[in-house]
């Protein structure tokens, strides 16, 4: 316990291994940058490449003849009726290699933005405070509980995906955002509530009897100072809730069946039919999907950062 | 206005006994000290003053009304942790604001308030700091202000000061005597540091695994130990303990262990009058002798210096008699050296024993 | 004022539901309500199913058979060496995944310029939907014109084109490849905010105390990143055992037996074979295992969670 | 009073509860509703091909019939699955896209139900292919009218042969081997021979075409396992493999990752002189717009497995549009989904117009012989190959031998067995012993 002024700092010279200890940091940093972006810039350019071009030998790491036809098929098409007139022709072994469905791409993206949002507010709500109660209430059956939300998640999806269908049928929600959001919460929300009570755990215990003796009930306490403390973690799960409902393909493939209701794994995956597979359109789903959840990422990566928990305790 | 009266309140961790059938009635405005190793139960005692601690048998009163069950929110009650458990995310000036605002007060009663007692902690420069940009000792003052503003009916403080160092804790001790003067309030206070206990408190209790050991004011407990614990517990350096038996000699009860034979005061004596023979402990007190080189009737403590510590006011003698080692205090008038024999006079009033199989003292209960 | 109830009695109910509890009861209640609406019924369901010898192709002969099917399954070469694969690709990938995140947590944690922007690009992968992930790796792999094997001609690595998943050797490897790559920023994120809740004051006492980088990083940062690892430990298995999507995307459980692993054993057994019991059984078997090691898990490096 | 407390929260909790329950469930029920809340249609369920194609075609079908469709779709890799699940959900479908493969596991489990009492769906029987016909055919029954129907056939790059010096092109596999390794020597292509033998939907297609060709067949007249008999095709067939990817390496051993599209494109890239595909692949093949190889591919008929029983017979599929059981419960459904049936599998205003529109736009087979004569398929056919070729394979086009109840489990045991076989796991015979064993298994297992 020091009693140094505030903002008191310790000189600190460089010592050699601090030194090595950055140098290793940037050589790091390369290294794994090119692991996590070699992939998705491949991903990127081929998605600017014609399905002709793609299967070349060796691969054209920069598109020799770029072409913007997949996105265009993704961003500008006509939702007229489909007649015999108006049909495209080319499905799919002809002309460009764009799969029809392209057209349902955007609207998918939004049911599955929706699904998201809704999946990681519910989540907020319902976590939240299971997390606080597990976490700093010594109560009957805390720890029953824990382990009960933890046997949810063991079984292998697989198993689970006929009768979580009959689960949604009978709450007649087949074909609807909801199953999709009911499940999503479902299979997220434990691990949201293992985030956060992991976290509330980290935060002194006085804090919250502080609390609760300036006057707060259980509900003040973790709303006026446990929430703002856990700000990093809920980023965490604001993140993980979001591009597990983004990603989840199993599920949607089976509650879904119109536009109405299928997100956008599903349209991807109906990119491939039994008649073709058009790898360089599906990059360019894949580029386009991955907007959403990096502007997401962009605006709440900067609270992960603040380290508030400093000087809770002790000096 | 608060009294405080726990009837026969047990505390289990599991079954872990924490507290055992507690018995304790704190009058208002009163400042107890609960006193006791770690370990003790006093904490978990304080906890259930202030409505943290579920207790497991018995009631807690405050005035006439039983508060088991009632959430520390709804008691009025203001606490000062050890690690002053400031809120990180909050200013100073809302830190000790807080507990007022929970409570519904006007900004302006809250304002006045606050700024008052940042004004009487010295810290109204820091108001506007987060509290990890503050030194321990501001911190822990700003936990001060926290319970201050509230002008509680209870004041609760577990080890305020330990996490300071020496002259800080000294200088705060004043403080918080002086803060229990203006604020007219019942102060619950815990730690471990006897003198802490000592200088602060009305009345102390002496706690020992989750039981009280002794129940009183600070001279009390000093002077009339019921039991070894309490002896050796206050003190330091701490009470020298000899085995030994009673036995009359010349008309008085006296404790004997080979050559050393100190006789009981007259109260003494006739209190334990017919138990010659009786096993015995002596306790006596570094401070309870004095050294004059003319040997006195009944008095005389005959030994051999092993060595000699000054401490500026007076010295510490390490003697060995009878075969073992004792601690006493003396004035500086003659300076005694390594390997003297010396004697000295106990102060026969202020001798204890004690019974060497329940440790209890065989003079107070 | 009166009391309704017998004194003992209410105040037996007192002790009982004392606020704590109240609140606490309150607090959980949603997730209970949540789960119990979906997912205690599915659970329970296959449990149900893993006791009949239930064929989709025989509706009317459906009998009631209680373990047997487990038992047939312990009896199942083909099982004993489905779990095999699946405890080799759990172990590698749940492996690369922590030691990635940690590094990755590491240099995020630094302060540098375009810190921001790094982490934004650093999740991508687990922003690309499973699908897209899974045929994009397909494609990569692709042993007569993916982009693996035409880096590694032009850096010279090789002199002429292999086959990938086409290897029974490299397949599982491979597959583990693609999983981490999706998995590590999750994982990443987890650790970041571990970090983040180290108190900097740690730091600096150990810096005065003359720690250099890599004690402070041995004393300081691995000990307090357990119970972030607990998280990415626990998750990852759990997602690394019941993996199922790019072994569906990229091999069918092939080259010959291969990738034959234990999630693609329930998932043949259940829709392949219309065999619902044995599937509800090998997953109920797989279930337990994985509980088992989140417990263990939790038991060691996390503090409760 | 503190008694009193507890049972005033008790209730408020409560309160709380079961107001949120309500809430819930009132917004999921409308929810729900709305999705479910368009009226009463007749419920297509497909996967996504020709997707355009099936809109125009229902939208022309509501048009003239008044009859609502509502058509939705899922990918054709996780088709089987999604049927299956939605089957045991008893989810509302009407019609739905079935595969051969799959007719007697659907049928026995009672998902399907035939439709041969719609008279005016069996007087198309006449016009039909009687591989379609019998195809759809399970335990005496018809289940449905065909979606499509295409075979295997064999392709070369004319150019690659002629760089090599070919003139002829290959009669028999031993042909092949011997033209290939020409190929090889001359360096033009590493493995001139493209096999597509991973485990996908396609690789009992793929199979068969080499079992069939060599004479053989996985069963015999009644069903009982023939496929491990020394003498027989099956082993013929998968010992070519194994030689033409170790002895000659001719083909990749990559091919056991090779997915029917995946060797498409390789093929269609100029990797290889030979390919096993299916017919409908010419005219993508063909297509400058997706070929290298474009103009150069022309298909010949299936080589002939050395030995008497060797011939040139190849294996046809096809897909139907089937009726669920859902739909047979209720008269009405019923009859509107043999209506959609007719209109898609049948004629619709007075001609093939499904069939038809699916070639022309996307080169898949029809079903119905008359089709044959129409000028406007026989242009279309001869812009991109040989058409006499293709009624001369299409008539040696027999159907899978291995279609029973328990063909998706067999399936799992054979396609590995090979593909160990082609690894060099284990040698043909064990291999192929492996299956049979498994066949016999799985067919007492189902008497």
């Amino acid at each position: 316990m020091s009693t140094k002024p505030a903002g008191y700092r310790y000189r600190e010279r460089p010592r050699l291994p601090d030194l090595a200890y950055k140098l290793a940091i940037f050589a790091a940093s390369v290294v794994l940058l090119t692991y996590v972006l070699a992939p998705f810039a491949w991903l990127v350019s081929s998605s600017f490449q014609t399905e002709a071009e793609i299967v070349s030998v060796p691969p054209h790491w920069i598109p020799h003849e770029p072409t913007l036809e997949n996105f265009e098929a993704i961003f500008f098409y006509d939702q007229e009726e489909v007649t015999y007139e108006s049909r495209s022709k080319a499905d799919p072994a002809s002309g460009g290699y764009i799969p029809s469905t392209a057209k349902s791409l955007l609207p998918a993206m939004w049911n599955s933005f929706k699904v998201a949002i809704a999946v990681v507010i519910l989540n907020l709500l319902v976590g939240v405070p299971a997390a606080y109660a597990m976490a700093k209430i010594r109560f009957k059956g805390r720890n029953a509980s824990v382990y009960t939300i933890l046997t949810t998640r063991v079984i292998p999806d697989i198993a689970l995906v006929v009768p979580f269908f009959l689960v949604i049928k009978n709450l007649g929600l087949l074909d609807s955002l909801w199953a999709l959001i009911l499940t999503y919460l479902a299979i997220t929300v434990p691990f949201t509530v293992f985030i956060l009570v992991g976290y509330f755990e980290s935060l002194p215990d006085d804090l919250d009897k502080a609390a609760r003796i300036d006057g707060c009930s259980r509900f003040q306490t973790l709303t006026r100072v446990f929430l703002p403390l856990a700000v990093p973690s809920l980023v965490a799960v604001i993140l993980f809730t979001f591009l597990t409902s983004w990603n989840e393909f199993l599920l949607a493939l089976m509650f879904t069946q119109t536009q109405a209701a299928q997100t956008l794994p599903i349209i991807v995956a109906s990119f491939t039919s039994d008649f073709t597979i058009s790898f360089s359109f599906i990059n360019a789903a894949g580029v386009v999907a991955v907007i959403p959840p990096v502007i997401v990422a962009i605006m709440f990566e900067r609270y992960i950062v603040s380290g508030l928990t400093a000087g809770a305790v002790k000096g | 206005m608060a009294r405080i009266r726990f009837d026969n309140v047990t505390k289990y961790y599991g079954n872990v006994l924490a507290v055992d059938k507690l018995n304790l009635d704190i009058r208002d405005k009163e400042f107890v000290v609960l006193l006791g190793p770690s370990g003790c139960g006093k904490t978990t005692t304080l906890n259930m003053i202030a409505g943290l601690e579920e207790l497991s048998e018995g009631d807690i009163w405050f005035d006439d009304e039983i508060v088991n069950f009632m959430p520390p929110h709804k008691r009025d009650v203001a606490m000062v942790f050890q690690s002053y458990a400031l809120y990180p995310h909050k200013s100073v000036y809302e830190n000790i604001a807080f507990g007022l605002a929970m409570r519904k007060y006007p900004k302006a009663e809250i304002d006045k308030r606050v700024r008052d007692a940042a004004a009487r902690l010295h810290i109204d420069h820091l108001l506007d700091r987060r509290p990890n940009q503050l030194s321990g000792g501001q911190r822990q003052r700003v936990a001060l202000g926290r319970a201050m503003v509230r002008q509680p009916a209870v004041f609760l403080m577990d080890e305020p000061l330990s996490n300071l160092d020496a002259a800080l804790r000294v200088s705060m001790r004043a403080e918080i005597k002086e803060l229990h003067q203006t604020m007219q309030t019942t102060f619950v206070y815990v730690t471990h540091d006897q003198a802490e206990a000592l200088t602060l408190a009305d009345r102390i209790v002496v706690m020992k695994d989750g039981i009280v050991q002794q129940l009183g004011a600070p001279d009390e407990i000093y002077e009339q130990p019921r039991n070894m614990f309490v002896a050796s517990f206050l003190g330091n350096p701490p009470i020298n303990y000899l085995e030994g038996e009673l036995v009359a000699s010349n008309g008085r009860m006296a404790f004997r262990r080979g050559g050393l034979t100190l006789s009981l005061n007259s109260e003494a004596s006739a209190k334990l009058s017919g138990q010659e023979e009786r096993k015995a402990i002596l306790g006596i007190r570094p401070e309870d002798v004095d050294d004059r080189n003319e040997p006195v009737e009944g008095g005389a403590i005959h030994g051999h210096v092993n060595f000699v510590m000054p401490i500026g006011s007076d010295q510490f003698l390490n003697m060995k008699l009878e075969g073992e080692e004792l601690f006493f205090r003396v004035g500086k008038e003659t300076r005694h050296r390594n390997g003297e024999e010396v004697t000295l006079a106990a102060n026969l009033d202020r001798l204890h024993l004690f019974d060497p199989e329940t440790e209890k003292s065989l003079l107070w209960d | 004022m009166t009391r309704l109830l017998p004194a003992r009695l209410a105040d037996a109910l007192a002790r009982r539901f004392n606020y704590d509890t109240r609140s606490a009861m309150l607090f959980i209640a949603p997730v209970m309500t949540v789960l119990a609406v979906v997912a205690v019924f599915p659970i329970a369901y296959s449990l149900y199913l893993s006791f009949f010898k239930l064929k989709l192709t025989r509706p009317h002969r459906v009998p009631f058979v209680w373990f047997d099917n487990y038992i047939d399954l312990l009896g199942d070469g083909l099982f004993w060496s489905s779990v095999g694969r699946t405890v080799y690709f759990s172990v590698i990938s749940v492996t690369a995944i922590a030691v990635l995140a940690m590094l990755i947590a590491l240099l995020l944690n630094e302060t540098f310029r375009g810190r921001r922007i790094l982490s934004a690009i650093l999740l991508i992968p687990w922003a690309i939907p499973t699908v897209a992930n899974g045929l994009m790796w397909k494609w990569i792999y692709d042993s007569g014109y993916g982009a693996l094997n035409g880096l590694l001609l032009q850096l010279g690595w090789i002199d002429k084109y292999l086959i990938w998943l086409g290897d029974p050797d490299k397949t599982i490897p491979l597959i583990a490849n693609a999983f981490v790559w999706k998995e590590v920023p999750l994982a990443t994120i987890l650790i970041l905010v571990t970090m983040k809740s180290i108190p900097a004051d740690l730091y600096r006492a150990a810096k005065v105390d003359g720690a250099n980088v890599m004690q402070r990083f041995v004393h300081i940062t691995l000990p307090s990143l357990k119970p972030g690892f607990a998280l990415v430990a626990i998750y990852e298995t759990m997602m690394a055992i019941r993996h199922f999507d790019l072994f569906f995307i990229l091999t069918e459980g092939g080259p010959g037996e291969a990738s034959h692993v234990s999630a693609w054993h329930v998932y043949a057994e259940t829709f392949r074979n219309l065999s619902f019991g044995t599937g509800s059984a090998l997953a109920y078997m797989m279930a337990i295992v994985t509980f088992v090691l989140a417990y263990f898990i939790i038991r060691t490096l996390g503090r409760r969670i | 009073m503190k008694y009193g407390r507890v049972r005033k929260f008790a209730r408020r909790e409560f309160l709380k509860y079961s107001a949120a329950a309500a809430t819930v469930g009132a917004i999921s029920q409308g929810f729900g509703g709305a999705a479910r809340a368009a009226g009463d249609p007749v419920n297509f369920y497909a996967w996504s091909a020709a997707v355009d194609q099936v809109k125009s075609h229902v939208a022309a079908f509501e048009a003239s019939t008044g009859i609502k469709v509502a058509y939705s779709n899922n990918p054709w890799a996780q088709y089987r699955e999604a049927a299956i699940t939605k089957f045991v959900g008893n989810a509302p479908l009407d019609m739905l896209w079935v595969s051969d493969s799959w007719l007697p596991e659907w049928a026995e489990a009672g998902w399907i139900k035939p439709v041969d009492d719609f008279d005016f769906l069996m007087k198309y029987n006449s016009d039909a292919e009687t591989f379609c016909t019998d195809s759809m055919t399970y335990k005496g029954q018809q289940y449905g009218l065909t979606y499509y129907t295409d075979f295997m056939g064999f392709m070369c790059d004319e150019v690659t042969l002629n760089n090599a010096g070919i003139g002829k092109k290959p009669e028999t596999w031993d042909e092949v081997t011997e033209q290939a390794l020409k190929i090889k020597a001359k360096g033009t292509s590493e493995y001139p021979v493209m096999l597509a033998l991973a485990q996908e939907s396609w690789l009992i297609e793929f199979m068969a075409a080499m079992v069939y060709s060599n004479g053989g067949s996985f069963t015999d007249g009644n069903g009982n396992a023939l496929m491990h008999h020394k003498d027989d095709g099956a082993v013929k067939a998968l010992q070519w493999i194994v030689d033409a990817v170790h002895k000659h390496k001719i083909v990749s051993p990559g091919s056991v990752e090779t997915g029917e599209l995946t060797g498409l494109k390789a093929f269609a890239s100029g990797n290889h002189a030979f390919a096993l595909l299916p017919k409908y692949r010419m005219r993508m093949l063909n297509d400058p717009a997706q070929s290298q190889i474009a103009g150069r591919c022309k298909q010949i008929l299936m080589p002939r497995g050395s030995g008497p029983k060797g011939s040139h017979a190849t294996v046809g599929w096809m897909r139907f549009h089937g009726m669920t059981s859902y739909a047979r419960a209720d008269k009405q459904r019923a009859e509107n989904a043999a209506r959609l049936i007719e209109w898609f599998g049948g004629k619709a205003d007075g001609e093939y117009k499904f069939q038809k529109i699916l070639f022309t736009d996307i080169g898949a087979g029809f079903g119905v012989k008359p089709l044959f004569k129409d000028p406007e398929v026989r242009a279309t056919y001869s812009s991109y190959t040989d058409i006499n070729v293709i009624e001369q394979q299409q008539g040696l086009a027999r159907k899978k031998d291995v279609v029973t109840p328990w063909f998706g489990e067999w399936m799992e045991t054979n396609g590995a067995a090979w593909q160990k076989a082609v690894l060099q796991q284990s040698s043909v015979e064990d291999a192929l012993k492996a299956s049979a064993e498994k066949w016999d298994e799985l067919k007492k297992e189902n008497s």
